[in-house]
């Protein structure tokens, strides 16, 4: 019967507690600077707050693997859906492109 | 042109002839599938047809060797055509550097061009035999795109951007030029031909007009507009000059006040002309106004065509 | 009506159909069976509206020049056509006619996991409907069903928003009965049914599940940007403001090419269904097709961009687009093989259905082959928006998709309505649409290559002939859909009584009565084993004196 | 009536366990959609701020960190009232969970009272898309020198480059976002008033809360969202 899991209020107070500390943390972290690290470090520690709520509050933790399976997969989805679409965006521009072809240059075929 | 009914359409430019051979390989496999597919579930129909006397069919084996066979077969085939679809397709991604630049606006519902000596036209486009052909196009409006089915050539063209289209015609004659994106109401009616010709009869037609009215290339639009607007007053090669030195910019890195590095493409150049704060080049304070909505898409060309040429780039 | 009134009134048990005979028995309905045809009745109804739009521009392009319809009208009919058969009929066909009726069935549960949310489906369908031909009636939509940015953002004068609308709450009714798919399917099996044992249907419902699910909510924000451009003056995509019109098609196209696979693998289950049953044979490399199907509805979500190669996306991402479409191509052609091979020494009879999954075989291999036409990067750049393109997704939606739902409904149809169609007129209308399928398809190829652009209403002299043969055959296809639509309503009355297992077909589906009752068993069955156990004797567990003859 | 555990078992489950379950694993498998509904959201954010990341800069400036954070300890503390009821509902605490719904839907009005603040400021300084859209970084730098923050050289690097228009992008996806994610907090809002009435009414207890949990795991979501929005508008290149 591991579905019925009761936690106990204890943790649901801990979790509440390092959530207000991660938000005040992030906040504090925006206005030191780390170049394009500060980026990583605000999406790292919403992550991190997103997992203590999914495992926390919703009791991913405790619930059926095909459940994890699920939750897993739109994680996985998301990031496929951007980091796809974004790596268009970053391959625009990229130089540099192969060599013109040969032929171009040859004489033409015919009048 | 050729009738509908042969396998290939006209071929016309040099690319051609490398698309059919691809098209009609990916013919062959098809062939050889469809009928390997057809011969099959027809011989197996009439050889296990129902009998009212027949033995019971036996449970297939559970047996991947045929099914792995099969895909490792298929992979080979699959990755020799991704293969050469790509090799053709990237050697005809950037034209060559001594292609000869036609600029081309789209707009519902017609193809607008101009050649470098400044002659324009509209839904016909005339070039020479044998010499690379770069278009440069955007749109005004929606996403169109261009296509020359003689040539096996086509792009997008969008509002706000640059996209580049080459070819090299082989023969001389009339092609086909359609949209292929869907682009409102008159889609179908925005193209017409285009002309191939002899380099001197190319030139004769260039020409053609020039002789009677004073007609500007799009470099010297760009230079007089380059003076009209009063560009020279801030970038020239004055040592207190307000703004960068275009001369030998166009192709070139350049660097940035934030530190970082761009080329100085036809991208660069419309946004720096159109929105001059963006990537402002390093040294210079931000004080170039703002061009957006105060030159059209034509004249936009023709400056960026005058600033290519103060680096040779044009022709 | 009066015959089925007097069955109803014998001795027979009451069975889905019967136990309550008022209106709102079927509107408030919670049976999935009943849901299956009221989505069946409401497909028809758009397949038909679809189909009509179709019939009037191909007669329109008989000839060059613009003589029965305007530009504006015309494309305002490609638009609806687009629309109703993608949003209306083909993603919704198997799915939510046969999945519903058949999913509990086939693993022996007496209905979905949430029945009330599967009546909802049908509403919001319905709804999402009326909106879509409200945007049609009053003055319609020319975007094209891809309502490509920014025409359709900044630039239609047409009824967008309500298009848009329309198409965004159909696909919340697939997604909930995607949802409702995986819950049943993964909790509500019957006892002793374990994954392996599963019909392929069910394997091929499941993928489908999981393309809806991740695939459709990202189409509906896409369109709901559309909304909020329109509606609000936002420019999401607006080039003056630097957004990127290219941007929508990235986001519209990673739910619009998985929707292909949306479209194509419920008919996939059903071909092998039909081709086991027909051969009397399980079907070869059960696991591997299993597999195939999940394998499919996960790489298809990785080759989007091949649809936009001519774009200005960059050439890079192209390359690896491209690279990663040819790899949807091997699961699938391994799955023709299974299909083929299954037939290999079996004892094969040519019912109607079995028709179907022949033109199904014949017509989707030449689908898929000319799919890679499209995959090889520089023969898509000529093809690309040409009549080529138009034909390949037709031999793949109809010839693969369509063909497998008509194999499917009529498969099923004895089990649904407790009647059999006659059989002679089945087998030639099947002959029919085959033959005229190809006949419209078929010269739309040799069109696209010679450079007919798609989406054209008046067009080069040179084409018309291809176009003329076209139309003829689109004549008579549509007059084997007409032959189908008249036997078919025929045998609803006058049919031959079904029996519960007419094609002495093996799967929980045929041990129950035809039609089966509400609860589909009168108790929960037990299966002992694999499915397709073509070379046992079936397994009844449905007592004898409730089988009709 | 509520007390036995059978009369919540619908005709078609076998077990109040396959029901539970099956309740469960639906609202995840929607939820997996909603995370992919925002994830076309998401994605156009991050083309475009990867395109023009000092507007974005600029953009976020103009949005209140203070109440940003606040709606943002709000939500969070929504979160925690929302797992009470649910204990609560499991251990048979029926006055408890009615009070934890209650508390629950309260601090979602407060958000969403902040929000309205919030969108009325926007609307007062132009800064909602369309043809009123106005916004002058050079004039915003200035206003931030006054107000005595440091300005280092990145940020004044992006507000002397940032385009006005790709501003109003970002203010586009601003409200498109925050939209979206209020009409979640809307409905959640509502869910709360249908369970509270249920609640009233005895439906729910240690044998039968799947109502109540599975509308937990929605508001749950919705935070989810937030605890990412915050971040991704509020707090860009502060430094």
């Amino acid at each position: 019967m591991s579905e019925h899991h009761v936690m106990p209020i204890r943790v649901y107070l801990t979790i509440i507690a390092i959530l207000m500390a991660l938000t005040v943390a992030t906040v504090w972290v925006a206005f030191l600077d780390f170049g394009y690290l500060n980026t990583v470090i605000a999406v790292g520690i919403a992550v991190i707050k997103a997992l203590l709520v999914v495992m926390y509050f919703m009791h991913l933790k405790y619930a059926a693997p095909i459940t994890r399976l699920f939750a897993g997969a739109g994680a996985v989805f998301f990031v496929i859906l951007i980091a796809i679409t974004l790596s268009d965006y970053r391959s625009r521009d990229w130089f540099p492109f192969p060599e013109p072809w040969e032929q171009a240059h040859e004489a033409p075929a015919s009048h | 042109m050729k009738s509908v009914f042969n396998i290939l359409p006209e071929q016309a430019s040099t690319v051609a002839s490398h698309v059919d051979a691809i098209y009609l390989f990916l013919i062959a496999i098809s062939v050889v599938f469809t009928l390997l597919a057809a011969g099959l579930v027809i011989v197996f129909g009439v050889k296990f047809r129902r009998r009212p006397d027949g033995p019971a069919p036996e449970k297939p084996h559970e047996d991947s060797r045929l099914e792995m066979a099969a895909g490792a077969f298929l992979l080979v085939l699959l990755l020799v055509l991704f293969g050469w679809g790509a090799k053709v397709y990237f050697q005809n991604t950037r034209p060559p550097a001594d292609a000869m630049e036609i600029l081309v606006t789209g707009k519902q519902w017609m193809w607008k061009l101009q050649h470098p000596n400044g002659r324009r036209e509209i839904n016909t486009l005339h070039i020479p035999v044998g010499k690379p052909v770069q278009l440069t196009m955007t749109s005004e409006d929606v996403i169109h795109s261009f296509f020359i089915p003689a040539f096996r050539v086509k792009q997008d063209v969008l509002p706000g951007r640059y996209t580049r289209l080459w070819f090299q015609a082989t023969k001389t004659g009339r092609y086909r030029l359609f949209c292929t994106e869907y682009c409102g109401t008159e889609h179908s009616m925005m193209g017409g031909w285009v002309n191939v010709m002899t380099a001197a009869d190319y030139e004769r037609w260039l020409s053609g007009e020039v002789a009677g009215a004073a007609q500007e290339t799009p470099v010297q639009a760009g230079e007089r507009l380059f003076t009209q607007l009063g560009c020279q007053t801030c970038h020239n090669a004055g040592s207190g000059a307000l703004g960068p030195n275009l001369a030998g910019v166009f192709g070139h890195t350049v660097k940035l006040a934030d530190g970082s590095e761009v080329i100085a493409d036809e991208e660069y150049l419309r946004e720096s002309i159109l929105n001059p704060h963006a990537k402002l080049v390093a040294g210079f304070a931000p004080v170039m106004p703002v061009f957006k909505g105060i030159i059209n898409e034509d004249q936009l060309l023709q400056l960026i065509a005058y600033i290519k040429s103060l680096s040779g780039a044009s022709n | 009506m009066s015959e089925t009134a007097t069955i109803a009134a014998t001795a027979e048990p009451k069975n889905y159909l019967t136990n309550r005979h008022t209106i709102q028995s079927w509107l408030f309905t919670v049976d999935h069976k009943r849901i299956a045809i009221l989505y069946l009745i409401s497909l028809t109804v758009f397949f038909l509206l679809g189909g009509a739009a179709a019939a009037l521009f191909r007669l329109d392009l008989m000839t060059p020049q613009a003589d029965l319809l305007q530009s504006e009208t015309y494309n305002k009919l490609f638009t609806m056509h687009g629309i109703v058969m993608i949003f209306f009929f083909l993603v919704p066909s198997i799915p939510a006619v046969m999945g519903n009726f058949l999913v509990p069935v086939m693993i022996g549960a007496k209905d979905v996991a949430f029945p009330r949310l599967n009546l909802l489906s049908w509403y919001v369908f319905m709804a999402g409907g009326l909106i879509a031909l409200g945007a049609i009636i009053s003055g319609g939509v020319d975007t094209g069903w891809t309502f490509y940015t920014p025409y359709s953002s900044m630039y239609a004068n047409s009824h967008v928003i309500l298009a848009v609308a329309g198409a965004f709450i159909a696909g919340f009714s697939s997604i909930m009965t995607a949802l409702n798919f995986i819950v049943t399917i993964q909790k509500m099996r019957a006892p002793g049914l374990t994954w392996f044992r599963l019909p392929l249907f069910i394997w091929a419902m499941y993928a489908t599940s999981l393309v809806v699910i991740l695939g459709t909510p990202v189409v509906a924000i896409t369109l709901v940007m559309i909304f909020i451009e329109r509606f609000f003056q936002f420019g999401l995509f607006d080039p003056a403001l630097g957004g990127d019109p290219v941007l929508f098609q990235h986001l519209f196209w990673f739910y619009s090419h998985p929707a292909v696979y949306i479209m194509i693998l419920p008919s996939m289950g059903v071909i092998s269904e039909i081709v086991s049953c027909f051969s009397r044979r399980r079907l070869y490399g059960y696991t591997f097709v299993a597999f195939s199907s999940l394998a499919i509805a996960v790489i298809g979500f990785f080759v989007w961009g091949h649809h936009m190669f001519v774009s200005s996306q960059s050439a890079y991402a192209g390359l690896i687009f491209s690279f990663l479409t040819f790899f949807v191509a091997i699961p699938t052609a391994i799955k023709i093989l299974n299909w083929i091979m299954t037939m290999y020494k079996g004892s094969i009879s040519f019912d109607t259905p079995m028709l179907y999954a022949y033109g199904f075989l014949g017509l989707f291999t030449i689908g898929g082959l000319t799919g890679l036409f499209l995959s090889t990067m520089a023969t898509d750049i000529h093809l690309h928006d040409t009549y080529f393109v138009v034909a390949h997704f037709h031999y793949v939606m109809v010839g693969g998709g369509v063909m497998g739902f008509l194999g499917a409904l009529h498969f099923w149809w004895p089990k649904m309505t407790g009647r059999m169609y006659p059989e002679g007129w089945a087998k030639f209308a099947a002959i029919v649409i085959f033959i005229g399928f190809n006949l419209t398809f078929f010269p739309q190829f040799q069109l696209g290559y010679h450079g007919m652009p798609r989406r054209y209403h008046t067009y080069a002299e040179e084409f018309q002939i291809l176009h003329v043969m076209s139309t003829a055959g689109a004549s008579v296809l549509g007059a084997g859909y007409l032959i189908m639509a008249a036997y078919l309503g025929w045998s609803l009355f006058k049919g031959k009584r079904a029996s519960a297992n007419p094609w002495d077909a093996r799967g929980l589906e045929w041990e129950t009565t035809s039609p089966p009752p509400t609860e589909n068993f009168l108790s929960t069955p037990t299966v002992t084993q694999e499915a397709y156990a073509y070379d046992k004797p079936s397994v009844t567990h449905v007592p004898p004196e409730e089988k009709r003859v | 009536m509520s007390s036995h555990a059978h009369a919540h078992v619908a005709h078609h489950f076998e077990s109040a366990e396959q029901q539970r379950q099956s309740a469960q694993l639906g609202m995840w498998i929607f939820l997996v959609t909603e995370v992919m509904f925002f994830g076309g959201l998401f994605a156009a954010y991050v083309v475009y701020r990867s395109l023009y990341p000092e507007a974005w800069v600029v953009g976020s400036h103009l949005l209140s960190i203070g109440l940003g954070g606040f709606n943002t300890a709000v939500l969070l503390a929504s979160s925690l009232t929302m797992a009470l009821a649910v204990h609560a509902a499991q251990t048979d605490k029926r006055n408890a969970t009615a009070m934890w719904i209650v508390l629950t839907m309260v601090l979602g009005f407060v958000f969403l009272g902040v929000k309205v603040v919030e969108y009325a400021g926007k609307f007062e300084h132009h800064l909602v898309p369309g043809a009123h859209f106005h916004v002058d970084p050079m004039a915003e730098l200035a206003k931030l020198e006054a107000a005595g923050v440091h300005v280092g050289q990145h940020l004044r690097h992006a507000f002397e480059t940032a385009n006005p228009s790709h501003v109003q992008l970002f203010y586009s996806l601003y409200f498109a976002m925050t939209g979206m994610h209020a009409v979640h907090m809307i409905i959640g809002a509502g869910l709360m008033i249908w369970l509270l009435a249920n609640t009233l009414k005895g439906r729910y207890s240690s044998a039968y809360y799947n109502p109540v949990e599975v509308t937990g795991l929605y508001w749950h979501f919705v935070d989810i969202v937030w605890i990412f929005l915050f971040p991704m508008l509020y707090l860009i290149g502060r430094h």
